[in-house]
Order: C-alpha cells, then structure tokens, then sequence
C-alpha cells in the first residue's frame, strides 16, 4: 500500500502489465516523452519498440491496435484527450467494436483505448468533450471511468488483461488525487462491478467518474442537515453494475444521477431510465440528473466552470427531493 | 512476363480463380431466386488480382479484404464449405451467419477481416504488420483496397504509418475502374493510384491486374521486400469488375464505356488457360480442375442447404467473449 | 395533396428547395445515378456542378459542406447510410457542431446531412446502425426522424431553412409506406415539434422513426383490448418536444418508449429519464423501453428480426403495464 | 529569390511579422504570469510562412488555421484588441471568450476557423473552396496545417477532394518540423510533405519558409492557378518553431539538435529587416514601425483588461443560432 495519485496509478498499472506480459505494448502520440506522466522511465524499461509514438492519425493507430490484437498483440493505445477519439470513431465503430462479432467469433481484440477528459481547464470545445455516452450506445466496447486512484490501477489492469476491447475513459480533474493503492501485481478490480462510496439511506447518488468526488462532497455537507446520501461510483458504464444501482434505490426510494457528460442521452439518462424501468415500486420521488447541459464548453473560465455539475446543485436537488417525498406522502 | 514457379503452382493459380469464378457464378443465381439474402457484389473479372496477390503470401501471412469478399479468401486457400454456408445464413457459416456476403473472412486462412467499410482494412493491416513485427515473426499482412477506397483517410493513416514504421505491409489496391457508378477518374486524383507511394517514399508499383502471374511476381517482390525489413509496397492492379456493383438490384447502375469488351475479352481465366496450354499443359488436366471445382461448388451449396441456422441465442453471443444476458421480453417473442 | 412514398417525399423536398434556393446544392457518393430515387431527374433538372457525386470520403466531403456552409452555401449531404457517418465523425463532432460556438457566433453552418438506416435488411453489423442517440448526446446538432412521408417532406424542407446544422436519418423500413401529402411548395414542420399520431387515455407511447409505425400496428391490436394507446412521434430529436410527451404521461400515467437504436443510452433512456424527472407525480407504473438489445446486427435474417422492437413486445408490455397499475393502485 | 511588389507591400509585410511576434512575447509574459488560461502555443519563428502566405491573398479570400492561431489572422490584416481580449476570455475577444488561444479567428477577414483538431481544417478550406466556385466567385481558400497534420486522413481527403474536382483551394504545410515532441521524420512518411502532391496529379512547391518574399511568391503563383480554374496546389514552407510547442508547461518537449542555432540564426523578422535595409529602406522607418506596434500591443492589452467577462447566460449562446433555455438548477447556482 502506497499513498499515489490518479496518474501514478495509471502508471504502475501498464509498467505492471507491461511487465508481466510480453504481448502488451503502449501506442500514442508523444507518449515517450511522458507528458502526463504515465509513462515515466517507460522506454528506457520496455524499450522503443514497445513504447511507441505514433503519427497524428488517430484512426491509423487506433485501428492499428485492433489489427495488432487480432493477431495476438495486447496494445494499449494512448489517444491523449477524449476529444481526439472523434477522428478515430470509424475504427473504433466499425472494427473495434464489430469485428469479433461480424466473423462469428474469429477475432479476438484484446485491447486498450485510454484517452482523459480535459475539461474545466479553458481548453475550449474543441478539447474538453466528455463522449462515454456515445461509446455506451454501440455495443461492443467496454467502458471504465474510475474516479480514484486505487480503483484507477484496479480497472486498468484488468482491463490490459480482459480480452475484449476495453475503453478507458479518465477525468482529467481526478488527476491528482491520491489514495493507498495495494502493490500486489495482482490487484485487480472487476470490470462491471460498481463500488458504494458511501453508505446512506435517504438518496441514491450515482455519480460517474469526476461527479463522484463532487458527490462526496455533497455528501458530506448534506450530512450536517441530516440527509444521508448513499454515494454510489459504477466505475465501469459497459458493463453497467445496474443491481447495485437498484439495491441502493430500492433502499433510498430516491435516486440524483452526477455526470459530467452532456445531458442527453448521457450515462445519467441511462441510469434514470434504468432505475424508473425497474425500481418504479421503490420510488418515492423523481429522478433528477445533475449533469453538464448541451452546451459546448466556452474559453472563458467565469462561463465554464458553472457548467459542470457541482456540490451546489446536488445540494438543493436533494434537499429538493427530500422535501418533494414529505410533500408527497402528505 | 512469363510464368512463375513450377507447374503446380501454376494449375494451382488456375483452379482458385476458376473456383472464385464458379463459387460466384452460382451465388449469383440463387440469389437472384432468392435463397441468399442482403446484398451480394461479386468479384469477377478481377480473380487474377486476388489470386495473384495471394499465391504470393504463405499461409501464415495476413490478409485484410473488403465488402467484395468472396474472391479474397479463396484466392488464400479457403474451402468452399463454410462460404456457401455463410451466404446461406447457416450456423456452419464461416461466420456462423453474422457476416454474410461481405464478409467471407476465414481467419483460419490468416484472414483478419473482410470489411464492408470502404478503406477500413488499411490500418487494420498495418496494426497486424505490427504485431507480426514485434512478435519476431517474419509474417507480412496484406491490405486489399479498391480505387475508391484510396479516397479514404484509413488508407492514407494506414500506409502512412507502415510507411514511417517500416511494416511487413503490402498494399494492393484493385483499381476495378469504378466506385459503384463513379468513374475512378472522377473519385480519385492524380493519374495513378500507385502515385501516392512517391508521397510516402515507398515503391509504387503498379500491374496488369488480369495477369495472374504478373500479379503473382510484383507482390512477391513487396512481400520479400517487406519480409526484409524494408517496408511497405503500394500495388496497383488494373483490373476491371464485368458485373454490377452488387448484382441483382435491377439495372446495372456502372457507366461503361466502349472499353467494357476489351476488358472482357482479357478475361483473366481465359488469358491463363491460353498461356497454360500454350506452354504445354493439357487441355484435359485443365477441363479436369474445372469439372472438379464445379462438384466443389455443388457440394458446398449442399451443405450450406443441409446446414442448420444459428438459434436465436446465438445473436448475443460475441459481442463480447462472454455473451451477452438475453433481455427476457425480446427472448419471449423471437 | 398526392399520395406518395417516403423516398419520393425526400426527392421532393430537395427538389423544391433546389429550385426554390440557388444556394442549395447537393453532395454525396453515387447520388447522380439516383440508387434509391430520391434525385430522380436531378442531373438534368439542375446540372452537375449542384447535384455532386463524391469521392469516397465521408469525412472530406461532410467537412467540405461545413465549409461551403461557413461561405454561404447550403448544402445537402447525402451520406448514404447511417453507418457511413463514423469516418465522418471528426469533421461532425469538431466542425460542424462546434464552429458556431467555439467561434463565438462568426460561422453560420446551414447545412443538412443526411442517411438511411438500413437495418433489417441482412446486412449486417457494419451497415446497419441506428446511431442517432450518439448524435444527440453532441450538442449543437438538429436531429429529425420522421416516420411517415408528410412529416420527411415538412421536416427536410423545415431542415434545407433552417440555419442550424441538422442531421435527417431516415428510416428504411418508412421508404416505401405512403401518405397524403400536401403540394405547397411552402409545406413546412416545424423542426422541435413532435405529433400525436394516435390519441389514447391508458398508455403513452412515444416512438422513434420506424418503431411509430410498429406502435401503431401495436395500438390497433389493442384497441380490440380495450387498452388505448396514445401514440406521439416525436419527429425530431433535437430539439426534443418534452412538453408534448409529458402532457401526455400527464394524462394516461404511463409510457413505453419505442425506439429501433440499441438500448444503452438511447434516445428511449433520454425519454424515459425526462419523463420520471419531470412527470414522476403523474406516474403510475414502471417506463418501458422497447429497443434493439446492445448487440450488433447478425446477417442471417432469422436471428436479426426479432432483436427489432416488435408489435409482440410493445402489446406484451402494455398489458403488463395496465396490469401493473390495477395491481399498484389496489 | 528577391523582393516583390513596391515598398508598400513590403513594409506591410515587415509590420505584420513584427506584430504576430511582439503581440505574441506580450502573450507569452502574461500566460505566464497567470492571467490567460488554458495553453498557450506560439508562432515564433514561423512568421515569415503565415505572412508571406497572407500577402499573397485578397482581404476576400479565404483561410483555415491551427490551434497555433496568433500568427494567421494577425498575417491575414486582423487588428490586436479583439484578439488580445480573446486570450483574456473576455466579451470583446474575437469569438466572445469562447475560443480563447487555440481559436484566434477573425471571421471578417476571411478566416473560416482556427481549429485546434489537427488536420481539421483541410475539408473546410476545400468546402470553401467550393463554395466561392460554386457562386462564380473568384475567391480561393488557404488552409494551413502542420507537418503532424499531414497523418491525418481529414488533410488527405480534403486534398484529394480538392484536387478531383480543381477547387480553388491552396494548402499551405508549415513544417516546422516538429509535431509536439516528435521529430517530422518519425511520424511523416517520404521525403517531404510536398511530395504528397504527385500522387493527387497537383503541383507540390518546397519553399524557404524563413524567407517572407519567397513565401508569398510561392502563394502567389497557387492562387493565381487556383483562380484561373486549374486547381489546388501543395506548398511546404520549410520552417521551425523556437518556443516549446505550448508555452510555460515547465519543460520544452521538443527534442531539439544542433540545427537549433542555425535556424535562430535565420530569424524570419532579422533576415527580411536585413534585405529591406540593403535595399535601402532607412532604419528610422523600420524603427518606427517596431515602435508603433509595440503601443499597438499596449493597446490591446488595455482594452483586452478594460473589457468585460461574458456574462454567464452567453455560455448558451451559439449552439445554435438561437439561445438555448437555461436550466434552471444550472442557472440558480452560476
Ligand atoms: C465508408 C463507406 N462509404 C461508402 C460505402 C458504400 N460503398 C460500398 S462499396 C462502394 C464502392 C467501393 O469502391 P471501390 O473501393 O473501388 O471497391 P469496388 O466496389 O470497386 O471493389 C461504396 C461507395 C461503404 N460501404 N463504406
Ligand atoms: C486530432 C488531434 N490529435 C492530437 C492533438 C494534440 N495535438 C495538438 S497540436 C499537436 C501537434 C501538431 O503538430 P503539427 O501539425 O506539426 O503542428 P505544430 O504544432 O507543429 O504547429 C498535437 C499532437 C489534437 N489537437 N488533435
Ligand atoms: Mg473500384
Ligand atoms: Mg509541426
């Protein structure tokens, strides 16, 4: 156990694997000179032929690393932001995703796709995009997006060790977080298992990746006012914990869903939808999303931050819902 | 440009084109009556490509083709079986029913995909050069693209990049003349495909696509090349698609020119029966691989015909390793 | 008024806004030879510097028309089929959705682009998507999904007006059905409208592009039940008519979502997460989702049907739901 | 190469290179200091490629840039104030503060986009390009990208659309031969980018990119092909960028070698006021310009501190031309 932050954690993971596994190699551009620091002493370790700059053609090497998996390679691929997937989405969409089930199981990807949502830091729309919803839409891709640094390394080795493709979606505001991570190789957290932050018994929070630490916060202040949240981080989006989702609303009978993507069609649309299709009986009030609005997000810092979910909204959403649920059983 | 290799490889070249021309001619007819479903494009006039390119690789080198997908595999080596039994939607497919038509992808043969979008293939056969590369194997991949399919990013990304990284990879872009109705010189720029290799330091070459041997050798020569450490090779093989885009859709959508019967008096099977027999083979052995390749033929739609379809259960699985949970309503009522 | 197909509504709408609007041109592969009659005549009628077949680069010509568009043009997109838009997601997500915004209002991009989902047809997982939720969850996009010829023809021209980027996905299985449909060359729906197409008093259901036309087969066979459906087409996705779904779950108290994309973030988990967030009080059962299961389309046709949302699965459902409230209110 | 145009010309020239770097060691001052947000990434360096590429262009004609967008509007003739308030992120920028650094375009000098997604901006200028054919206007299109730009299959389609359909479109490589910290000869293919033009059957010019004179020299002869109908054309501006690729991250990731000196030896801005001088231009005037743009850059910087924030209902605006509602929890707590 070590205290290290979201990035070291990426990093031990893939030195780990790298380490343990021959077929695993690292793609992405300028990944060797460690911009992010998940990469640190990795090419004087793994050598140049593993750790590998690519040509700004993210469509050319993410489509590469399905290629080179299906012949039995585990790449992981560094696509840096989140928001350099879009050029890729016709790999990512069409062989990806596809392959192993257009050729009746013939094809094995084993593969990881790893990018950071960079936003709130004035980056502009062009780079600060949260798009794990439209992944979630196409069959075929695992997703995770961990909010801390222990279930950060957990999920990445996993996901280096699952065979199918597995996108990793990282928020850039979790970054430098720290926790105690085992050491142990071995560590893993399941894939498709979510996690109770908190434990609570008025209102179910779901919160997905950066949404989770504003969550907590909430939680904390809400606490002071006697309303318990029970805090709940799925860590994974594909597959979907939707039972522990459900166990907790069922408890709650109240559900607030915090996702930093766009609204429609996001994770917290899925989740509400989820919840209504299969806990209706358990419901004592509205399932309200905290998330960002369709919006792209501006430049200027004053207009941006405000448009991320934050502990001020879950607040009065759920001082909102608690006092919704004492109106209604009036 | 005279023949390569010893006789066998040569009848050998011989029967996987008559095989691809026979397997296609009877797809075409039942399904024109129906028995296979979705779209089917067929690969005639072009076999000398893909056999060409093919007797060039060994079995354990990689081969990435296109929605044209028929010709590909079998110019690798593939039985006929497991095909029929894929247009037919059976559970024997070689895609157990999932792909169909434009996906004959027989990964057993080093196949890795015989994609439907256009230009897709291409970094998917660079990323396969890749790993054969850091495998230590000597392995090469082998990237079939049309003339419209150079329009493409992939393309472009996928050469560019085995191109800078100096892949096992070879490039054969079948220039049929068209993109569906679009004429190649109206989709594609510069007078050659084969020009863009300049552009990425690496050879271009390009051959005539209905010269099965000529084929066979300017591969071969990429695919030493590329065994070599040397790189990428960009192939152009002019060649020429006799039937529509996809047959059996009512009107022949392609705007042929004049040009169309000289292609069609190239024709690929004819021109090697011509050589083979001028260069001493017998008639008979030749009339005996036709007469076998169209039992071949038979056999297969037999067993495709015989063959089960997949149950439904079957449409969750491979999605993932895992299948997927089966929602209750939708089992309920398939 | 004429009777005329879905197909022939689309041909019409670009044939009259052509005319009507010499900045309107159109682009895309193959569109000159008129494959599935929407430019019949269109050569002649308008010469080949407006009607363009294209090269096979779905992002190159999709970006080009953002550009034309930034200049004054008004171009129309024919991207075939939906599954087409991957390659093209760069020049879609960064540039077209995004240059009015990240350009503090400078560009303007009317633009409309267009394609068929042509599911159903054994064509397998690389042609056959419905990824209309992906787009929805990228703001500064119009999405219209009409499900019967009137309503293509009013919402095309709506979108050829329109100054907004708009993406028109057209759903195969309508091609063919007919309506009545006015000859008014000013004929227009208004883009965010949705429609009754059916009044009931039991159950709302609201259905996307071709699952309407199931809902109503769906509604019919259980009117002879004495369960009345109330069947609301939303038309266009964004932006979405809340206001009439709710009205309406206001009044019957429950609702299915009838929506042909695959289930995990689809625009019915959009419906449904507004209708429990904004009509919880007016609820009296669980909102159902009839979807395509997250898996890919298989090509064999007898284990690709019936992962469509079916009138089986919507009646079955229904009468579950009705169930459900006499056993709840009891 | 030697001078074009009356001295005018070539002063403007001078003025706007001495603008794009004095209004950029402003910005570099203050990001450091903390008062713009976000990266910064400069042009220094490359000032003589935009320029002479922009002198080449009517005020109506059309360009597309990069995430390194001080220097092409600047080139293109756009004044400080609005751009320097956009690094601020205040109302009065350019785009509203809702670009900021990567987005410096002014849509009233012809600029369609400054866009931060690498090779983005090639299908636009084509679509532009289009577009001015399409309405019988003699106007052409620029598109600038980087060397790293030239992997992306947007730049590959955007050029080989451009080229099939003889668009009036210039594509104008900046190769400042670094993408971020990879060297161009690790991720671009063949010799030179230029070379990529021969495989789209278009002209591919090499050009000393430090050389104001021979830049716009070079545009001028593509635009003036472009206009007369004969289609695009491919200039590689050979050049380098002194700065790291974003500016006060704390390190400079660019691998750089000994060649360093020599291009800093070849300042852009030294060598043109040089040759103006030896071509007689008196001191006095070049000071004089130096010192009218430094109060410009003042004055920018003024206005830009003066000007408001956008208030935060203005994050609504421009998703589509009209506002977007504002939810109300979004609203309550902004
Ligand atoms: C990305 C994409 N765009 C469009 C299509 C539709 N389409 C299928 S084949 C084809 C023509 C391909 O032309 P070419 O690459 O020359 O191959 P050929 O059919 O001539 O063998 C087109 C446009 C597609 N399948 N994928
Ligand atoms: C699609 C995409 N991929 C990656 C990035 C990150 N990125 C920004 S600039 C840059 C390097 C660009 O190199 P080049 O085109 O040579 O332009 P230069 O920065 O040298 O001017 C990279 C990789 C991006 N912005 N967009
Ligand atoms: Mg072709
Ligand atoms: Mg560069």
């Amino acid at each position: 156990m070590a205290k290290i932050t979201f990035l070291e954690a990426i990093q031990q993971a893939q030195a780990e694997e790298l380490e343990r596994d021959p077929r695993v190699f690292m793609m992405g551009e300028d990944i060797r000179c460690n911009v992010f620091g998940t990469t640190t002493g990795f090419v004087e370790r793994f050598g140049e032929e593993r750790i590998r700059d690519t040509p700004i053609s993210e469509n050319g090497f993410i489509g590469a690393a399905g290629g080179a998996a299906m012949v039995g390679m585990r790449p992981i691929v560094d696509a840096t932001l989140s928001s350099f997937l879009y050029p890729a989405m016709d790999q990512i969409c069409s062989i990806i995703a596809k392959s192993r089930y257009i050729y009746g199981g013939q094809a094995k990807l084993p593969l990881v796709l790893r990018s950071c949502m960079f936003y709130g830091n004035s980056n502009a729309a062009q780079h600060s995009d949260r798009p794990y919803p439209m992944f979630m839409n196409m069959p075929g891709l695992k997703i995770i997006c961990p909010s801390d640094a222990a279930d950060m390394k957990g999920l990445l080795k996993s996901a280096i060790r699952d065979d199918d493709p597995v996108m990793s979606f990282e928020d850039g505001t979790c970054w430098m977080n720290k926790a105690e991570v085992p050491d142990d190789p071995d560590f893993l957290i399941p894939i498709g298992k979510g996690d109770i932050k908190r434990e609570g018994t008025d209102i179910t929070v779901v919160a997905i990746a950066g949404g989770v630490n504003v969550a907590l916060k909430a939680a904390k202040q809400l606490a002071g006012e006697g309303i318990s949240l029970e805090v709940i981080d799925p860590r994974t989006l594909v597959p979907l914990d939707r039972d522990l989702i459900l166990r907790s609303v069922r408890k709650t009978g109240r559900a607030i869903c915090v996702d930093p993507a766009n609204r429609t069609c996001s994770a917290a649309s899925e989740i509400a939808a989820t919840i209504v299709e299969e806990a209706f009986e358990a419901l004592r009030a509205p399932v309200v999303r905290i998330t960002t609005p369709d919006t792209h997000l501006p430049f200027s810092p004053l207009i941006e931050k405000p448009l991320y979910p934050s502990v001020e909204r879950i607040v009065s959403a759920a001082r909102r819902l608690v006092g919704a649920v004492e109106f209604q059983s009036a | 440009m005279t023949a390569i290799g010893d006789n066998d490889r040569r009848l050998e070249k011989y029967r996987r084109m008559q095989r691809i021309r026979q397997f296609e001619t009877k797809a075409e007819s039942i399904h024109a009556a129906g028995e296979i479903p979705g779209a089917l494009h067929t690969y005639a006039g072009m076999e000398a490509s893909g056999v060409g390119a093919c007797m060039a690789l060994r079995d354990d080198d990689y081969m990435v083709g296109t929605h044209r997908s028929h010709g590909h595999p079998i110019a690798k080596g593939s039985t006929l079986r497991p095909l029929m039994a894929e247009l037919l939607g059976k559970a024997t497919g070689v895609c157990k029913g999932k792909g169909g038509s434009m996906h004959l992808s027989d990964f057993a043969m080093g196949s890795l995909g015989e994609t439907s979008i256009v230009g897709s293939g291409g970094p998917v056969a660079a990323g396969a050069a890749l790993g054969a590369k850091l495998q230590g194997l000597d392995r090469v991949a082998l990237c079939f693209f049309g003339d419209g399919a150079s329009s493409e990013g992939a393309i472009h990304e996928g050469m560019n990049l085995a191109a800078v990284w100096k892949l096992p990879a070879i490039f054969v872009c079948e220039n049929n003349r068209f993109g569906m109705s679009t004429p190649t010189s109206a989709a594609v720029a510069g007078v050659n495909v084969a020009d863009r290799a300049h552009g990425y330091g690496i050879p271009g070459v390009i051959v005539d696509g209905q010269d099965v041997d000529a084929v066979e050798e300017a591969v071969r020569e990429a695919v030493d090349r590329a065994r070599a450490g040397k790189g990428p090779t960009l192939i152009e093989t002019k060649t020429y698609r006799y039937r529509d885009h996809a047959v059996n859709m009512g009107r022949d959508l392609t705007p042929r020119g004049p040009e169309h019967d000289d292609w069609v008096a190239r024709d690929p099977i004819t021109l090697y029966r011509a050589r083979l027999l001028a260069d001493g083979v017998a008639e008979g052995d030749l009339d005996a691989i036709d007469a076998a390749i169209a039992e071949e033929v038979t056999d297969s739609l037999n067993f495709a015909r015989e063959s089960a379809y997949p149950v439904f259960e079957e449409a969750f699985d491979h999605v993932f390793v895992d299948r997927l949970p089966i929602p209750d309503d939708v089992l309920a009522h398939a």
